[in-house]
């Protein structure tokens, strides 16, 4: 088992399948690069590099390039996925679904609904997300949360290298159609990635350490905090559960119920704006399914109502951050 | 194009089942008996039997609200249908769909749609799995003349063109987008815009079956060589209202009249055939007869067949969870 | 004070704001209707009648009808808001966000903060939202979840025709973008309404009922179907407070924290999928904020996970009703 | 149309200020000292210049991402500028929007766009406020190649056509939209686009300030006139990467430095005025002089100055909330 970084997990999974699976195609806006242009083919591989070297291999029939034209494009890709196909296409920022989100969330989440069960719609999308890239209000958000809100749509949200490529083989197999979240900021983090390809179930969450006095549940990148978060709080024997849910739809109510008995106190991490997003989700989800074991109030740890500011010193301040969470761990310890 | 024997009886029964549906959908929905909203495709039956004459199952179409038309000439089942709409158990989605979300992926039928330019982008998908897995297969996208202003309608024609799909984009202008005109709503002209995003664009007049079957020809054989999407604009006009309901003050009063008289589809249809000696009128008569009380028929059994139930509420949201 | 429908209420509060203020223009999709036609003109009034009669009295030039083209209008409303006039765009099902939510989520609603607070977007954009009209999938979601998410937006629900008008002047006078929801299923139905203009301030909940037993806290139409079940509880002595917040942005946090902590047992009611909606928003509240103040449970009453159906027999039972609001409640009291 | 020797230096003294401003940043960034996406307009300085010079404050333009170009040509103030790409508390937007997003209403700047084709609709607003306050104004949109088939960007076009608003759609075509040749994405060509909207359209060397200010003014006034909306297609290049850091590998290797040779807007601009003897050299090189040192000022200003603080991380969301 080698160190890859999140960046190069997700290019592996893309060309495992790839390989495994003809009918697996890429598609997005300078997923390979250089269409028509003089220069070298192969240009670009995605602004950050995720899917560079995959066109060499597979060819431009299988590594669309697209005009900047996300309805078109990404609704191609639920069409290809109705009729035959299993395309893959990157929304480059999850920032733009609001050209596109027609396709996604009333065309390909609703089409087995709509008709009677009789649509199979094996589409990924494959999205970055997120703050800390000095990227600004609409290169930034999170959004998960409107998408985790649609039925017939399934959302996984990878903590690290290992997770990513696991999670991504999976969402590749999978029939139903699944938004894919990769944290721009974790490219190039590292972590022990299999060689060979697995995939890991969706709805089953990871639980990264166990302890005794609180429970943490955080998500994508806010995994890593909450662990770090969970070391430090360690050095004054507060012992920390760290859940990572993996995928916010399906969400495995299961997991977060049991470990948050366990302790019977609860933080909730969500890079996202604070209303109607995950720390809501699953704090609803604990007073209403495990008000007994609670033994003081859930906090949740969020971003903030406000756009992201451009400034890093103010981007700084928006994110939530180890010390927040362990602030947050340490209130509910001395409350009770 | 001559037609074979067959191919005109095909041609007329598919146009008379869709007007025989529609009428009696009119009927029904005027007695209260359909809930929902209803857009009805009667008067614009040509372009629906004249597209899809050339078509196969391996050929997919994408439809719009208005896709009882498009449904029926695909090859979409009548009684599934009639079931459909009265919200049945039996109904082609199981009562889930309603009207306005018909399909039968399995004819080639990818659905109406609900969403205004909500079909175009589909098709560039279809069109690209026809190509990337060779079946030879086209993939047309009815749009009306208010959806080829939505952004989602003319992007999906640059991408057509830019991949070259075979591709078939038919704007259906039947003169109006609810009640505002296309003569307004539509800056510069179809045929301009075909040409804007380099594509090869035909007009046609959608009341006449067999212009619309030339037409149709051609741009499925364009794309079924590989040669590329071509835009075809289809006039013609609607008979009913928007949707079930709608008074259309918005039209000149004999409008409707004077249409159904000089240029129906089905009245020009007939002339032509008997005027050429190619069918008989009573074997138009009989194909009439036997379709109206066969719509007639899956009427009733649809109003008196069982609803879908609370087992049926939360299944089909996905393959699996 | 006459009785006037939601539909009479929504006009007249146009009407009334239009001759208030030139600035106030409106625009959408057959708004007026028969643009280019030979009948009549003002054809429609919108698809259900909401604005009709308004064009004749101030003219195409401030009721514009659109071509089917919601990026571009919904746009320019944005645009005009941010340049000197007061729009009130319809967008005429929410169901249609998907394609023009960038020109919403990623425009109006950031232009203040992006630009440093040197903007001001008074832009209303009234959209229809709701199940119980046959509508299928594409034409009955509530989706209000997905804007209350969003910082910059402001998001209100009218509960019947007085809070429609009230509700709908202040968002017309207001100087941020606000999204107004109206209930298609309400339209005909009446309430007393003044015949003056009059604004209700945002973020401040409506106590329609106090009681001792249970708070019900309900949104939108829901607030009626909440009524409805604390009237048939008071037949057997269980009291309910209901409260209706009638913004989801501002929200209300003191009353709802308030009146729960009076009853100390809540069910939130929300016509809208269940996950990362309103009712895990203000569940995630009580817990975060309330936690000592609970006796019981939070009882969440909301839309299952799954697109809405078409048949009656289906979509009868897919919205939250009186008697399950009904019944949650009465679970809450026998469980205490 | 013959510009005043005022008007020539203004023109002249735009183009180099966002030359100037833009190599600066290269460095700055470069350097490390500059953090995100910072997209850069060097090379295209003509288009800004020649269209914005004749507007005034009461006109309204929307940008795209590579927005310093029209913002400084439409009078953002350079120094607020700079502040707001180091992220400081006095930029132009106090630091919160960084190069994507800046911005000055009160100089009908509407902002630098994060979303590609996300400012059309804008300026449809912009234009059609003109119209109804009568304020004599126009409306410009900027846009790329790449934007050009964003189906935002089009449906604009159809509803500043229908509308007939006070809007030009200029197609800043630097040949690339990334790393993509514009000669693949654009199916047809901008022209016939245009015609298919019922526009006038206008194709423009982007080199040439002058070709670029003529057909900037013909289509300006026709808006000013109350004729509608017109698109113009300037074609040009861009000197740096797509965004800072972009290593242009699908590049010709000699392709720069042979734009930068014989068709920098700059070099052009001084040959031809020093040819017809309308300006000095010693004139211009001291504006040159000038406006390096003014661009120097500021940056070394900005790098000093103070951040934002945790008081200004919530304020601006609302009005009031
Ligand atoms: C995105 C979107 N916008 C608006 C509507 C509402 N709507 C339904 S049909 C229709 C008119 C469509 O006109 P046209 O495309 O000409 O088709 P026709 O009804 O004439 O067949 C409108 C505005 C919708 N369903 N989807
Ligand atoms: C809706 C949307 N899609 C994609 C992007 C990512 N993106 C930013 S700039 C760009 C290329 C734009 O090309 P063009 O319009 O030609 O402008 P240029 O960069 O050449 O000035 C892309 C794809 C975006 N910001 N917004
Ligand atoms: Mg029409
Ligand atoms: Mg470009």
């Amino acid at each position: 088992m080698a160190r890859k970084s999140y960046r190069q997990a997700i290019n592996e999974a893309l060309r495992q399948e790839m390989e495994r699976d003809s009918r697996v195609i890429l598609m997005g806006e300078d997923v390979a690069g250089g269409m028509g242009a003089e220069g070298e083919d192969d240009a670009w591989g995605g602004p950050l590099g995720v899917t560079k070297g995959l066109m060499p291999i597979f060819g431009r029939e299988r590594v669309l390039d697209t005009p900047i034209t996300e309805s078109a494009f990404i609704g191609a890709a639920a069409g290809a996925a109705a009729t035959g196909l299993r395309p893959v296409a990157e929304l480059m920022f999850v920032d733009f679904m609001g050209v596109c989100f027609d396709q996604i969330f009333n065309q390909a989440a609703k089409f087995r609904y709509m008709f009677g069960g009789k649509a199979v719609t094996p589409l990924v999308i494959r999205t970055m997300y997120g703050a800390g890239f000095r990227a600004a209000s609409q290169h930034s958000q999170c959004l998960y949360p409107l998408f985790t809100h649609i039925p017939g749509l399934k959302v996984a949200l990878p903590s690290n290298a290992y997770e990513a490529k696991g999670l991504l083989i999976q969402a590749i197999r999978d029939d139903d159609p699944v938004i894919f979240f990769e944290h721009k900021a974790m490219y190039d983090e590292e972590a022990e990635v299999p060689d060979e390809a697995y995939a890991i179930p969706f709805g089953e969450a990871n639980v990264t350490r166990e302890g005794e006095d609180v429970t943490i549940i955080a998500f994508g990148r806010m995994v890593n905090l909450a662990n770090e978060a969970a070391d430090r709080l360690a050095k004054d024997k507060i012992s920390c559960t760290v859940v990572d849910p993996r995928t916010t739809s399906p969400l495995d109510t299961e997991t977060i119920l049991e470990t948050a008995a366990e302790t019977g106190r609860v933080v909730v991490v969500d890079e996202a704006h604070p209303r109607c997003n995950m720390a809501t989700d699953v704090a609803a989800l604990l007073v209403q399914e495990a008000f007994g074991d609670l033994k003081a109030p859930v906090r949740m740890v969020t971003g903030p109502h406000a756009p992201v500011p451009f400034s890093p010193a103010l981007e700084d301040l928006y994110i939530p951050s180890a010390a927040r969470i362990e602030a947050a761990v340490r209130e509910l310890v001395a409350g009770s | 194009m001559q037609l074979s024997r067959d191919e005109l009886v095909r041609a007329y029964r598919t146009m008379r089942t869709i007007r025989a549906f529609e009428d009696r959908v009119h009927e029904e929905f005027s007695a209260g008996n359909i809930p929902g909203f209803v857009h009805l495709y009667a008067g614009e039956e040509a372009s629906a039997a004249g597209f899809c004459l050339h078509l196969e199952d391996r050929d997919n179409i994408a439809s719009t609200h208005r896709g009882h038309g498009h449904s029926i000439a695909k090859g979409c089942d009548v009684r599934g249908m009639m079931h459909e709409i009265f919200g049945r158990k039996e109904g082609l989605c199981g009562g889930k769909g309603g009207s306005m979300h018909i399909a039968d992926l399995e004819k080639g039928m990818m659905g109406a749609n609900g969403i205004v330019g909500g079909g175009p982008p589909l098709i560039c998908g279809a069109a690209l799995s026809a190509k990337y897995l060779k079946t030879g297969g086209v993939a047309i996208a009815f749009v009306g003349d208010g959806a080829s202003n939505q952004g989602t309608t003319l992007e999906s024609y640059n991408l057509a063109k830019v991949w070259n799909l075979p591709a078939i984009f038919v704007v259906e202008d039947n003169g109006y987008a609810e009640s505002t005109a296309s003569a307004w709503s539509v800056g510069g002209s179809q045929l301009d815009r075909a040409k804007g995003f380099g594509m090869p664009g035909h007009q046609v007049d959608g009341h006449d079956f067999f212009a619309v079957h030339e037409v149709a020809g051609e741009v499925i054989a364009r794309a079924r060589a590989g040669e590329g999407p071509s835009l075809v604009h289809v006039k013609f006009s609607r008979y009913y209202g928007h949707f079930e309901g709608d008074a259309m003050t918005y039209r000149a009063s004999d409008e409707i009249p004077r249409l159904r008289k000089d240029r129906d589809c089905l009245e020009l249809f007939r002339k032509r055939v008997l005027e050429a000696a190619l069918l008989e009128e009573s074997e138009l008569d009989g194909i009439d007869e036997e379709i109206n009380s066969h719509v007639a028929q899956v009427t009733d059994e649809a109003k008196a067949a069982p609803m879908p139930t609370e087992r049926d509420l939360l299944t089909d949201v996905y393959m699996r969870y």
